[in-house]
């Protein structure tokens, strides 16, 4: 099987849905001839011809605008939003339209968008290459939300993401967008959406994160392994609908849960992992979850690390949960 | 601070006598036709009164008139089936015209469970998939950016479709106008954009919109053409949205149609134009109504009289009563219908929430122990 | 003294600000002549004049990327968003730039817009005249989230608000606009932010909420109290910074809380505040918190009454953390 | 697919020789300023370069060149002191010539504990409030509205300062653009607007951009005058500044000023050129150099010669190496300063926060007892 980064792996789904959908459209900035600032529509354009992987103009309403107007008429868009940061001009058109126009027209148009975008810090862009607005979109109703870890995760993710009706923010980690490799086949398959991984079994303590924070957590897992603490990983994968499932069987073995996200803590992703799973296992809780998060300031240039949840700070959550 | 236009320039056939103008350009257009496009658009003005008559009795949550504008509607006239509309929320007669029935239509308004939109939306945001009318969505101009990824989609598919999307002239000041007709420009997608200028957005008129010689000069930044028609000149605003679907069939791209018309009565039931408009100026536009424009005309060719006129407002009215009292007799829709087409298939979250509220629904006032 | 709605609380405020302030600026769609949809800007055209009452074109972006323009450059401006679920084209100028403008400078361009929205439903607005979408901001760091319940709160917060020097989202609840009544001195007074309100002293469980959901709450109490059991209500007020000290407090008092809000569940407001309180009370909390919320659906407009949480449903959640 | 414009209806004062243009309206510069002018692009041009070679060698994250389009930075030169600026990103002669050090400019590009901007931002964000020069933010665009604003309030106020914004001809194509420009023409704001029209937009070639015949066309659409200038005619880009910041001081509201100019090098640190346009592209562009034109003007003026430049160019460099090494030596910010500034006063939350970050960065690779 051939070794992919996350990169790739986005790339080989495109293009094997590019080739069996006709109605599929890749569309963004520099999607193009370019293949997009990450690369990650890299040769399609060449292939599918510029009709079907357009660069448009720079406006990221135009681009979900149009990808909205094409999915309700029966074609398959893709579109690409440069960083996560910029999808705010869209943002009207992603919660207010994309959203709600099944529900709005009493299910007679369905709007199957899956648009794509890297998120998240670590690759020294200041708060405006760096945020993670994921939680935004959870609060949204009529949204699935996606964010795989693993070139593996990646595609079959995102070649779920293509098969169904539904609108979908598919984001993308850009910190380990080429720092994370792995064995990915190279014909098509999928990953169920909605169901999380468990990455490491454990004892002790539930860690539950996603994305580019699971090989944070997996390092602190097994640092807190060398000094007798056992942790169970959970990679969540799709955000919503989250596996709730999975999560309340795991703190109920362990007792014990730390969420970790890079967002701001304050009304994050976190916030809901850990009321829901506070309403469900309130009665084996041997501590308050702990929420390992971004700080509530705008993403800072130079102190990024500072502000990035990293192992050490895991683990002071880690052993937070069992002093108690 | 008086927004009576000179209807300079405009493109026009009808004179205010219901006579051509000479030099025209005329639509071909049948004589049935012709009839059924004047049926149209005076059963939208019986429509519109009867609906704020319900809405002043506390029937209806709301409501929009579009009267004077009626003209403006039948930009859709040269349109195919398989054409598709978005529209804003003052184009009845559009929606009559495709073949959206009065029973649809008065089911929309009060919600209830034969709503095709399952009582989802506010009165006037219709959707009818069947006659490829996208759902009207109240954020003004959301629909122009897709409007236009519909007809990227028709031109990619290869089709010879064309979309068309309507907004009114206040709406052209939103971010969403500008990315719309410049994604069009680019693409060459074929696209008819219909600018309802009819003065007012609300309580603004169109000068503090904009400071442009006119909304189709617009056009020039987009690269694509602009065209000024009378929007009370029901053969003119046929005649130039039917050039324009030519254009786009002929994939020389879309085109942007100022039609200037004059929003008579308030913005809605909730309005009240007293506040900041001077009663004189919608007075001033009764001579231009378009209805007598095109009765005149229809008269002067025998097509129209009196008689079938009362003949069809009796039928109207008639028609309206009854599907009145169906649609006011309707329940709301089912409980359920609340978590449905959220998704494709409901999530977990959604199925909990449905069985919660479903068991609080029956254990209403429950009784309490502590 | 007189008798003010909420809307005549808020023109008040807005005269004195107004008046006392060369600088202040109101501008949005309708606000001049015609007094603001609401009315809630009514006369104020009049009394200063169109160059400082300001209707704009039909373009939220505009109003608020013009206002942050002013802001910076020392004006005083008080945008109106003419229903919050409008707000979302405005987005990217609110998350992106007023609330970072501070930050990003360093402290030199502070910039202190106060923009005023409608919020919630109750009004038969369907899913575009009701959405309640709080929680998107107190989830972006730097700004402040205001929502008040009654004339006298609003008058004295907004007199509050437009005296420091934040952006601030200062949201009305549209359903109580007319409804809630009071006594509202006519000078100006302040509320001071970040502290929020007992509405009703009580001992057994602890409500918590907002805006509109405050009578619902103290209408809850009041039945609950009929059939023995003794709520505590707190009004927030101000949702960022919101006063967790005093909502800790309580619940170290009850043992049990019951969080309130119109925004849909998952990811909402509500998370936060049960998050934050079980770190801070899980030793004593006797039941799982309770959240009462809108469902994760659009708003409905048929089924409003379904959707929205009522006193009926607050009642329930009051006796599910007492049988817990 | 080539984004070289025939440079057509053009203002122009410079011919590619350096020599007037017959006829052209010249702006009124002292000599010492024509020098100073010209000094400041040539600095400019040395600075992008060793930055990006600092940038190469790893030291900075990210840097962006103006290579060529060094002229149109002096758009700022008929301003006042108390005038104001939104730039974006690529306009770093406009800081130099409002009184910006190399000191601050490496500072802010090494996030260092003595930029002005604490280390908030990516390199070439700057931010200086004393010289009226508001912080450059990344999402593009957004600075249109902004500048507007500050131009409503300088005007409601009463004075007669005047804003001007900066941005790209790709960036023309943002909701922002469009309702900024048309905020500015209903109120008259007193704003000047400059397209640097580059040609490209990363990767994107214009006429992906934009169907429009030019992006100064784009003016028609908000009743303000559109003007076309050679942008890399530094003496041309002046002229019509100053005529529009005459016409903006004089209450006659704002002008859209279209810089053609070339973008020489790539978008960015980050960007590969090579990957989507043609290399005979730029090199097409190498006669219309904006400093060769100044310089032989200067020269023929005797104001200028090649020693007087290789001295400009040492004490330049000079400059530069020492404040580099300052910047590089200087360490991050204080941890406690990425809590500063989020609000007025700290909240609570941010205060507990902080305090947690403060103990966590003491109890690094804690010990760890089960
Ligand atoms: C984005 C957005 N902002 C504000 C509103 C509130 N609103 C509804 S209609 C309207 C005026 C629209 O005027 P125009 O586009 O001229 O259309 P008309 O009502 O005249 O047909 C406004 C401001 C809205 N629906 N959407
Ligand atoms: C809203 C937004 N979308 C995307 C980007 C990514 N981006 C940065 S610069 C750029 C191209 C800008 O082109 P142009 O406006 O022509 O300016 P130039 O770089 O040529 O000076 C893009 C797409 C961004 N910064 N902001
Ligand atoms: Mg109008
Ligand atoms: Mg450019």
């Amino acid at each position: 099987m051939p070794t992919m980064n996350i990169i790739q792996a986005v790339n080989s789904a495109l293009r094997i849905q590019m080739a069996r959908e006709p109605k599929a459209v890749i569309l963004g900035e520099d999607v193009g001839k370019f293949g997009g600032v990450f690369r990650a529509t890299s040769g399609l354009y060449d292939e599918f011809g510029e009709d079907r992987v357009i660069d448009t103009p720079l406006a990221e309403a135009g681009i979900i605008g149009t990808a909205i107007g094409m999915a309700v008429y029966g074609m398959r868009p893709i579109p690409e939003i440069q960083f996560s940061d910029f999808i705010f001009p869209a943002f009207d058109q992603i919660v207010n339209e994309m959203a709600k126009f099944r529900y709005r027209s009493g299910g007679q148009y369905p709007c199957p968008v899956v648009i794509r975008t890297p998120v998240g810090g670590g690759i020294r862009g200041g708060h405006y290459h760096s945020q993670s607005p994921e939680a935004l979109f959870i609060h949204t109703p009529g949204l699935k939300v996606v964010l795989p870890s693993n070139p593996y995760d990646a595609k079959g993710l995102l070649l779920s993401c293509l098969q169904q009706d539904d609108p979908v923010l598919f984001m993308e980690p850009k910190k380990i967008y080429r720092a994370s490799r792995g064995e990915v086949p190279d014909e098509a398959y999928t990953v169920e959406l909605g169901k999380a991984k468990i990455v490491r079994e454990g004892e002790q303590v539930t860690l539950i994160g996603y994305g580019a924070m699971v090989s944070i957590m997996e390092e602190a897992a097994i640092k807190a392994e060398e000094i007798g603490i056992s942790c169970e990983v959970i990679d969540l994968r799709t955000l919503l609908p989250f596996d709730l499932e999975t999560l309340v069987e795991s703190v109920n073995k362990t007792g014990r849960a730390v969420v970790v996200h890079e967002a701001p803590k304050t009304c994050g992703f976190g916030a809901e992992l850990a009321s829901s799973l506070y309403e469900r296992c309130l009665g084996v809780l041997e501590a308050p979850i702990e929420r390992v998060a971004g700080f509530d300031t705008p993403f800072p240039y130079s102190l990024e690390h500072e502000y990035m949840p990293n192992a050490d700070r895991v683990i002071g959550a880690i052993r937070k949960t069992l002093e108690w | 601070m008086v927004a009576i236009q000179v209807p300079d320039n405009l493109r026009r056939v009808l004179d205010v006598d219901g006579k051509i103008v000479p030099g025209a350009r005329v639509p071909t257009i049948a004589e049935e036709e012709l009839v059924r496009i004047y049926e149209t658009m005076r059963s939208v003005r019986l429509v519109d009164e009867r609906m704020m008559r319900i809405q002043r009795q506390g029937k209806l949550a709301f409501y929009m008139k579009s009267t004077g504008e009626e003209a403006t509607h039948m930009s859709v006239v040269p349109l195919r089936k398989d054409d598709w509309i978005y529209p804003s929320y003052r184009e009845q007669g559009a929606w009559f015209w495709r073949g959206y029935s009065l029973e649809d239509f008065l089911n929309q308004h009060f919600g209830n469970s034969k709503d095709v939109t399952k009582g989802r939306q506010m009165p006037v945001h219709h959707s009818a998939n069947w006659l490829n009318m996208v759902s009207i969505s109240s954020p003004v101009g959301t629909q122009i950016p897709q409007a236009v990824g519909t007809a990227m989609g028709m031109k990619i598919s290869g089709t010879d479709q064309v979309a068309m999307t309507f907004f009114g002239e206040g709406t052209s000041s939103m971010g969403d106008f500008h990315v719309g007709m410049n994604f069009a420009g680019v693409t060459k997608a074929p696209v008819i954009f219909i600018i309802r200028n009819n003065g007012w957005a609300i309580s603004v008129p169109l000068e503090k919109q904009t400071a442009a010689q006119s909304f189709a000069s617009k056009a020039v930044g987009y690269g694509m053409p602009g065209v000024r028609v009378d929007g009370n000149d029901v053969l003119a605003v046929i005649q130039v949205a039917a050039e324009a679907a030519e254009r786009a069939r002929a994939g020389l791209g879309p085109t942007l149609i100022e039609a200037v018309t004059y929003r008579v009565e308030g913005h809605s039931s909730s309005d009240d134009p007293s506040v900041y408009r001077n009663p004189a100026e919608p007075a001033a536009w009764g001579p231009r109504d378009p209805l007598t424009r095109m009765s005149l005309y229809l008269k002067g060719r025998d097509l129209w009289s009196d008689d079938i006129e009362t003949t069809l407002l009796e039928k109207v009215n008639d028609e309206f009563s009854h599907y009145l009292k169906l649609a006011e007799d309707l329940g709301a829709p089912d409980i359920e219908t609340l978590f449905e087409d959220v998704f494709d298939e409901m999530p977990w979250h959604l199925q909990e929430q449905r069985k919660y509220l479903l068991a609080q629904a029956r254990t209403k006032n429950p009784h309490i122990h502590n």
